[in-house]
């Protein structure tokens, strides 16, 4: 599709706000729908809408797949560290009262935290798998569909 | 008969739904196919959930100060677990179904089963050797 | 010591989350040496684990865990009794076993660039699998059991580099697991929606004052089934012979021991922690429904063992039969059939495992694990034979093996019951595994092997693992009272008698 | 006003769900499937799910579809003619469950009734908890990310299997596998 | 030293020995010296418990509890004491004859033998002291296991399959029907210890007594009983030592004396005899007395006459228990002797004449008796013994067993006995009779023998080793004969 000039300006164009609307959702999930999954899935579709419109060989060069397979357990390790940090602050696992000087904060600093592991792991596995659905063929011409 | 319509026509709608997915599921033959089935079925399970948590004339369960109604989050939260499972069973249904795809030639359950049936023969042919 | 002594309280949990977290950086690992090295490490630890939390459970009784720090039903908590207490040592056993086994196989049975993510999702099927079992909510049991079920299908599926079905094997098991799950999570959301708790402890409150309430019934009947297509119940097995045949080899004797007994012991816990079916429509169904197709099962199972050429083939249906003997034994309902069951459940994990491990060896060797492949190996490989024939004596059910304490146990619940028919075709079904077993020990034994074949015995890294489990075996065969009381303590518990 | 809602958008449903059953083409049936859970997450939002409904959206109607379009440019497009014709079997099987879950229906709490039990045993607590104690707004992140936090550690742990198991699936260059899948085991001497 | 180790050592010694024969396999002299001196080390505790057992001890030990209630235990009494005896004091006779027999025929994979045959031994000897039925039943298992491989030693298709029968009949029986006898029994009666008067008085419906019964006598396959005789004509493949010591003696032997033991020690001799639930048995055991005895006559190939005969002569024993008489057991058990000595000897002498001739076929043994005037002379005896003449031991236990019939005022049985005598007659004197009295069919013998070499004389026995044994077992015939009172004292207890 790297033709379609329209396309790949509207895109560029929408790609930043669509990672930016990702980001509001993950951060804004207390308050709102949304949250850290939510998140990760509209982040992973920005980059996937740039492979697609870009390319998968440019995709990678931005979004390195090696820094993905980091960041994938990465995300799953802050989840589960949460929980680990509270178990060693004297609390049970994931009792994130333990977290701060008083419950409420901690609650509040559990759930950002641990929501942030959600999204880091989704985005990362969301476009990962992209990635190697697309690695596994030529590059998708419009004569395809 | 029309209370009870009422009171329970949407899980049966749901139901029937429900059952379209696992119909494609059990009897197409083709590995998308089914695919597309399973997301069929677990999203109308999902509703047939939320279905479950909804209470007349309540708001999404956000709080807002108000005293108000609100439906059941309990299913909202189950279900938001069990969407990202369904993803995940996709994904890797899919990958499965491509690899499958580069090594039979085909997606559809026939073929391969007359392929694996080759296979064995193959296998025997080799010890016989 | 101070922070052994701290993290002691945190037993249960860490039961879970230390190989949870483990996969992660198993993943991170990425060299397929540190990841085994590093998976086996955790093994072992939650081995050591359950095996503290099972001695806790006999000396003190039901141990809770509230996660969170939510209390029951509010927040998710872990309950360990002695039923799942046994489960977990054998689930995390048997992983210690086949991951200190892994190395040379999963050298010889699987390309380079996927060992390190073999190895990761190896840990989280463990993971998976002591999440369910250990955990008293409903819905975390449903959470779990997909990370067991799609680590499964991944296990399965890296046999591909072998054979291109273990592909539409993992495709099959895919399909069908997850329509096992759904029906699963049916059951539990028609049970929140009459009871409106997912706590296993609440639900066996709320549950049968409504035991002729019709939603109850359809969601005992979701959970049924949603369980017995993960268990493999016949006839819902159809996925698992070619799952186990075409898995590498570690795989199918990690799931084979481990992955069918955890659904089995989830079945269970809904069954009487939840339902208690003594009377009525579900009693009926245990008798009618459940009872019957488990002798069907295993004697049909049994049957189609006989005319199998491929041994892993072969043992996959052996398991369909045993998980049938399993089936029975809680199906009577009482407490001497859900002491067997227990009982069996402990003791098949023991034998398939060390038969698995041994047919590891023959592959590594031989390559070949038909009838063909291991002509003549009794006297090529004598240890790994040796260790496949206890094996299959084990399977058999002769005395001074495992095998032989689970059939005293089964029949002995059967005739208790007077139920002598079945006391028949349990012991019917066992003559028939001679037959099967037998095939593999002339063949192994009385015959040449095939011309011109010189293999070496397998190397010790896998004979040690394998014959663990043998003497395992043996020793649990010869000195059952450990896993008599705990299985009678755990039956005890899960009916709710007094002891 | 709710009912009309309702019954439109299971309307619909039904309707695609029918199409699906129907077409060859598994390009369609993708984004019927697309379609679908758009719809669905409609209907969730009238069932007062807004966070469901996100999600729906974004993961059946955005990336499952994906996901499935990309399996087709690496598979086909189209389903084999065969395999339309009604087969007994399952239809008698899903027959016989569909009976059986809607006479599971019969003593359900009404559809709506705020009185069912689901809402009056722990659901109560958790509105006042997550006023009082956790104080955010969002009912529903408070659950999923502190009450039943566990829940979704094993849910990014499902996610994190599935790309595990995608990246052993796919990972490689395709001529690797094809390589890879016709030998045996490499006896060692 | 302390009783309760020997007894234990009885079990362990030839477990080490196994192990040695193993580490030694590949130095055969070496191999059969460990052999020969687990046997005599075993025969000498044996006979050294044999002494405390007379004095009225009953040593006693348990080597671990399996599960609670259910132990592994051994106790020493007189009918074990007897069986103990047999298998072990014949077991140094019969290693002789088998060095003698395997050297002489080219043999292969003679370690696998050697080991095999002392696992069988050692279970043998926890069959015979086994404490309770549970014991008893691991041991029989492990029994049918251990022979498995010797029964299918040649490895032939022919072998294959007979051990296949050997094997399936076997543990099909043990496993469908007598485990299933011993949970009923333990779930009624709340153990399984072998007590004097049995322990089922009271605990099981006396209507369902034969049922239980039955379940026990078909489930000891060992014991032969029709319809679940054919593994032993079956096993008649293996070498002819095995044949001899396992399929003459410890095998055949341990199924009739789990037979005595189930009557004696389980049910209680009175309570059959009260309640009448052994009546059917009597029925069974003369008809495949009879029906054996029959079959043998037909039989052209030695080994397979004797195995029927075997199974005519079990029949013999197992009719004893199920008279339910003291004279019935006494001579049942007097019997497991005498019959173990005569026909050990008969498969010794048959195997004798198949190394020194590789002949099979009684039609193609005349004249044979003139080369071979030891061998045969020891068959003659042997036969007699069997037949029950004096003075052969054999017609003591005869006796008894017909003194337990008319006591019990059968006299069908006693007829049974009677004109099985005469049917033993008429299948093992023209074995010898034609060795003797028939012209030879080949003039001039060619031999195929190792040892054998035409002397002067027309002589042409097989190897020493091989015509020993036969000649000594004979004579142990005809000691036991004068010496049978020894073994009434013996097992006097039993009946008291």
């Amino acid at each position: 599709m790297r033709h379609h000039l329209v396309l790949r300006v509207v895109s560029k164009l929408l790609i930043p706000f669509i990672i930016l609307y990702g980001l509001y959702v993950q951060f804004h999930g207390d308050f709102s729908p949304g949250g850290g999954f939510q998140a990760g899935v509209i982040v992973a579709a920005a980059i996937i809408l740039y492979a697609l419109i870009f390319g998968t060989e440019r995709a990678k060069q931005v979004f390195k797949p090696q820094a993905l397979m980091v960041l994938a357990p990465v995300g799953v390790m802050i989840f589960a560290l949460v929980g680990y940090y509270a178990m060693a602050m004297g609390g049970a696992y994931l009792d994130y009262d333990w977290l701060a000087g008083d419950d409420t904060t901690g609650q509040h600093i559990g759930i950002i935290t641990v929501e942030f592991g959600v999204g880091l792991t989704v985005t990362a596995v969301m476009t990962l798998i992209f990635l190697a659905y697309a690695g596994r063929t030529h590059e998708i011409d419009d004569d395809d569909w | 008969m029309l209370e009870l319509i009422l009171a329970k026509y949407n899980y049966w709608i749901v139901i029937v739904l429900m059952m379209a997915g696992l119909y494609v599921v059990v009897a197409r033959g083709n590995l998308v196919k089914k695919i597309i089935g399973l997301n069929v079925f677990q999203t109308s399970v999902f509703l047939l959930y939320i279905s479950m948590g909804k209470v007349a004339g309540g708001t999404a369960p956000i709080l807002t100060g108000k005293d108000e109604v609100f439906s059941n989050p309990i299913p909202h939260v189950l279900i938001l677990t069990a969407i990202v499972v369904g993803i995940a069973t996709t994904a890797l249904g899919l990958a499965l179904v491509v690899r499958i795809r580069e090594a039979y030639s085909t997606i559809e359950e026939d073929e391969i089963d007359e392929a694996e049936s080759l296979d064995m023969t193959a296998d025997l042919a080799e010890r016989r050797r | 010591m101070s922070t052994l002594s701290a993290a002691l309280p945190h037993l249960p949990i860490l039961q879970v989350v230390v190989p949870l977290i483990s996969a992660p950086i198993c993943f991170l690992l990425q060299r397929a040496g540190l990841a085994w090295a590093f998976s086996t490490l955790v093994s072992w630890l939650a081995f050591a684990t359950s095996v503290m939390l099972l001695r806790a459970v006999m000396a003190d009784g039901t141990i809770h865990y509230e996660i969170g720090g939510w209390a029951a039903p509010w927040g998710i908590e872990y309950v360990i009794d002695a039923a799942n207490a046994i489960v977990l040592v054998i689930v995390s056993g048997i992983g210690a076993a086949v991951s200190s086994y892994a190395p040379r196989s999963v050298l010889a049975e699987i390309p380079a660039s996927q060992r390190g993510l073999y190895y990761t999702a190896y840990l989280l099927c463990l993971a998976g699998l002591l999440g369910v079992t250990i955990t008293g909510d409903a819905f975390n049991v449903f959470v779990f059991l997909e990370i067991t079920s799609l680590s499964s299908y991944v296990l399965v599926a890296a046999g591909a580099g072998l054979d291109r079905r273990a592909l539409t094997a993992a495709y099959n098991y895919l399909v069908m697991g997850t329509v096992g799950a759904t029906f699963f999570v049916i059951g539990v959301g028609l049970l929140y929606m009459v009871t409106g708790t997912l706590n296993i402890a609440d639900l066996h409150e709320r549950v049968p004052p409504l035991l002729d309430n019709r939603t109850v019934h359809v969601a005992f009947a979701f959970i049924v089934v949603g369980l017995g297509l993960k268990l493999a119940l016949f006839p819902l097995h159809t996925w698992l012979p070619n799952a186990y045949t075409y898995a590498p080899s570690t795989g199918t004797a990690f799931l084979a021991a481990t992955s069918t007994k955890v659904s089995v012991y989830v079945l269970l816990r809904f069954l009487f922690g939840v339902f208690a079916p003594t009377s009525g429509l579900m009693a009926l169904t245990m008798d009618y429904v459940l009872l019957p197709l488990a002798v069907i099962g295993m004697m049909a199972a049994t049957v189609a063992a006989i005319y199998q050429y491929n041994l892993k083939r072969l043992l996959a249906y052996s398991s369909v039969a045993q998980l049938g003997y399993m089936v029975l034994g809680f199906a009577y309902g009482s407490v001497d059939g859900l002491t067997a069951a227990v009982l069996h459940l402990f003791n098949h994990a023991l034998m398939k495992g060390a038969l698995f491990l041994a047919l590891g060896c023959v592959m590594l060797r031989v390559g070949d694990v038909t009838m063909h492949g291991v002509r003549g190996l009794g006297r090529q490989m004598p240890w790994t034979m040796a260790a496949f024939v206890a094996g299959g004596l084990s399977l058999i059910g002769v005395p001074l093996t495992v095998g032989f304490i689970s059939k005293w146990y089964l029949v002995g619940a059967a005739l208790e019951d007077g139920r002598w028919w079945i006391a028949a075709l349990i012991l019917a079904s066992s003559l028939l595994a001679v037959i099967y077993v037998w095939k593999v020990v002339e063949a192994a034994y009385l015959r040449e092997p095939p011309a011109g074949r010189t293999v070496r015995e397998a190397p010790l890294s896998m004979l040690v693992p394998t014959w663990i489990l043998v003497l395992a075996n043996i020793w649990f065969g010869v000195d059952a009272e450990l896993t008599v009381s705990v299985a009678r303590t755990a039956a005890m518990g899960l009916l709710g008698v007094a002891p | 006003m709710e009912l009309l809602i309702d019954i439109v958008l299971l309307a619909i449903l039904g309707i695609i769900a029918v199409a699906i059953l129907w077409t060859r083409h598994l390009f369609v049936a993708t984004m019927l499937s697309g379609a679908y859970s758009l719809t669905s997450a409609a209907l969730l939002v009238a069932l007062d799910a807004v966070d469901v409904a996100f999600t729906e959206a974004a993961v059946g109607a955005g990336i499952s579809t994906v996901l499935m379009l990309g399996t087709l440019t690496l598979t086909r497009r189209r389903e084999k003619a065969t395999n339309r014709r009604v087969s007994i079997g399952p239809l008698l099987l899903v027959i016989v469950t569909g009976a059986l879950l809607i006479y599971g229906t019969v003593d359900m709490p009404a559809f709506g009734d705020p009185n069912a039990p689901a809402l009056l045993h722990v659901v109560p607590e958790y509105l006042a908890g997550t006023r009082d104690d956790i104080q955010i707004p969002n009912i529903v992140t408070a659950i999923l990310a502190s009450y039943r936090g566990f829940d979704t550690l094993g849910e990014t742990a499902v996610i994190f299997t599935a790309g595990v198991g995608v990246l052993l699936l796919l990972g490689r260059r395709r001529e690797e596998d094809e390589e890879a899948g016709t030998r045996r085991p490499e006896r060692e001497a | 030293m302390n009783p309760s180790f020997l007894l234990a050592a009885t079990l362990l010694l030839p477990l080490i020995g196994t192990l040695f024969i193993a580490l030694t396999g590949s130095r055969a002299n070496l191999r059969e010296a460990v052999t020969l001196v687990t046997a005599g080390l075993l025969a000498v505790i044996v006979y050294s418990l044999l002494q405390d057992v007379l004095a009225g001890a009953r040593p006693a030990a348990t080597l671990v509890e399996v599960v609670p209630g259910l132990p592994l235990a051994l106790e020493i009494e007189p009918l074990g004491m007897l069986f103990a005896c047999i298998a072990s004091g014949l077991w140094i006779v019969n290693s002789l004859y088998s060095i003698g027999y395997m050297r002489g025929n080219h043999e292969h994979k003679q370690t696998r033998f050697y080991m095999c045959f002392a696992i069988a031994i050692a279970s043998a000897m926890g069959i015979a002291f086994a404490g309770n039925m549970f014991t008893l039943f691991i041991f029989y298992e492990v029994l049918t296991l251990s022979t498995y491989p010797l029964v299918a030693h040649k490895e032939t298709a022919e072998a294959r399959q007979g051990a296949r029968i050997y094997l399936g009949l076997l543990i099909g029986t043990s496993i469908g029907f007598q485990m299933v006898a011993i949970i009923w029994t333990w779930l009624a009666a709340g153990t399984l210890d072998f007590a004097a008067g049995g322990i089922l008085r009271g605990k099981v419906d006396p209507a369902v007594l034969p049922f239980l019964l039955a379940l026990y006598m078909f489930g000891i396959g060992k014991a032969a009983l029709m319809p679940f005789h054919r593994w032993l004509p079956s096993a008649m493949v293996a070498p002819t030592p095995v044949s001899a010591l396992l399929h003459a003696v410890a095998v055949v032997k341990a199924g009739v004396f789990t037979v005595l033991k189930v009557v004696v020690y389980v049910f209680g001799v009175d309570l059959l005899a009260e309640t009448g639930a052994s009546q059917w048995l009597i029925g069974v055991a003369s008809f495949t007395l009879i029906a054996a005895s029959l079959v043998a006559m037909t039989k052209d190939n030695l080994k397979a006459r004797l195995a029927y005969s075997t199974i005519s002569q079990l029949s013999y024993i197992v009719l004893g228990a199920a008279l339910a008489t003291s004279y019935g057991v006494l001579g049942g058990a007097l019997h497991i002797a005498t019959h173990a000595l005569g026909k050990i000897t008969l498969f010794m002498c048959a195997g004798a004449i198949y190394v020194a001739t590789h002949k099979t076929e009684i039609s193609e043994m005349d004249g044979l008796g003139r080369r071979m005037p030891f061998t045969y002379g020891a068959f003659l005896v042997g036969a007699l013994s069997i037949i029950g003449l004096p003075p052969l031991a054999g017609v003591w236990s005869k006796w008894y067993l017909a003194m337990g019939a008319v006591e019990t005022g059968l006299w069908a049985v006693v007829a049974v006995y009677m004109i099985s005598s005469l049917l033993n007659v008429a299948y093992l004197i023209p074995v010898v009779a034609r060795g003797f009295f028939k012209p030879s069919a080949e003039p001039v013998p060619q031999s195929v023998g190792a040892a054998a070499a035409p002397a002067a004389g027309g002589l042409q026995e097989a190897p020493l080793l091989c015509v020993l044994p036969p000649c000594l077992t004979a004579a142990g015939c005809v000691v036991l004969f004068f010496y049978a009172d020894a073994v009434v004292a013996l097992l006097r207890p039993l009946v008291q």
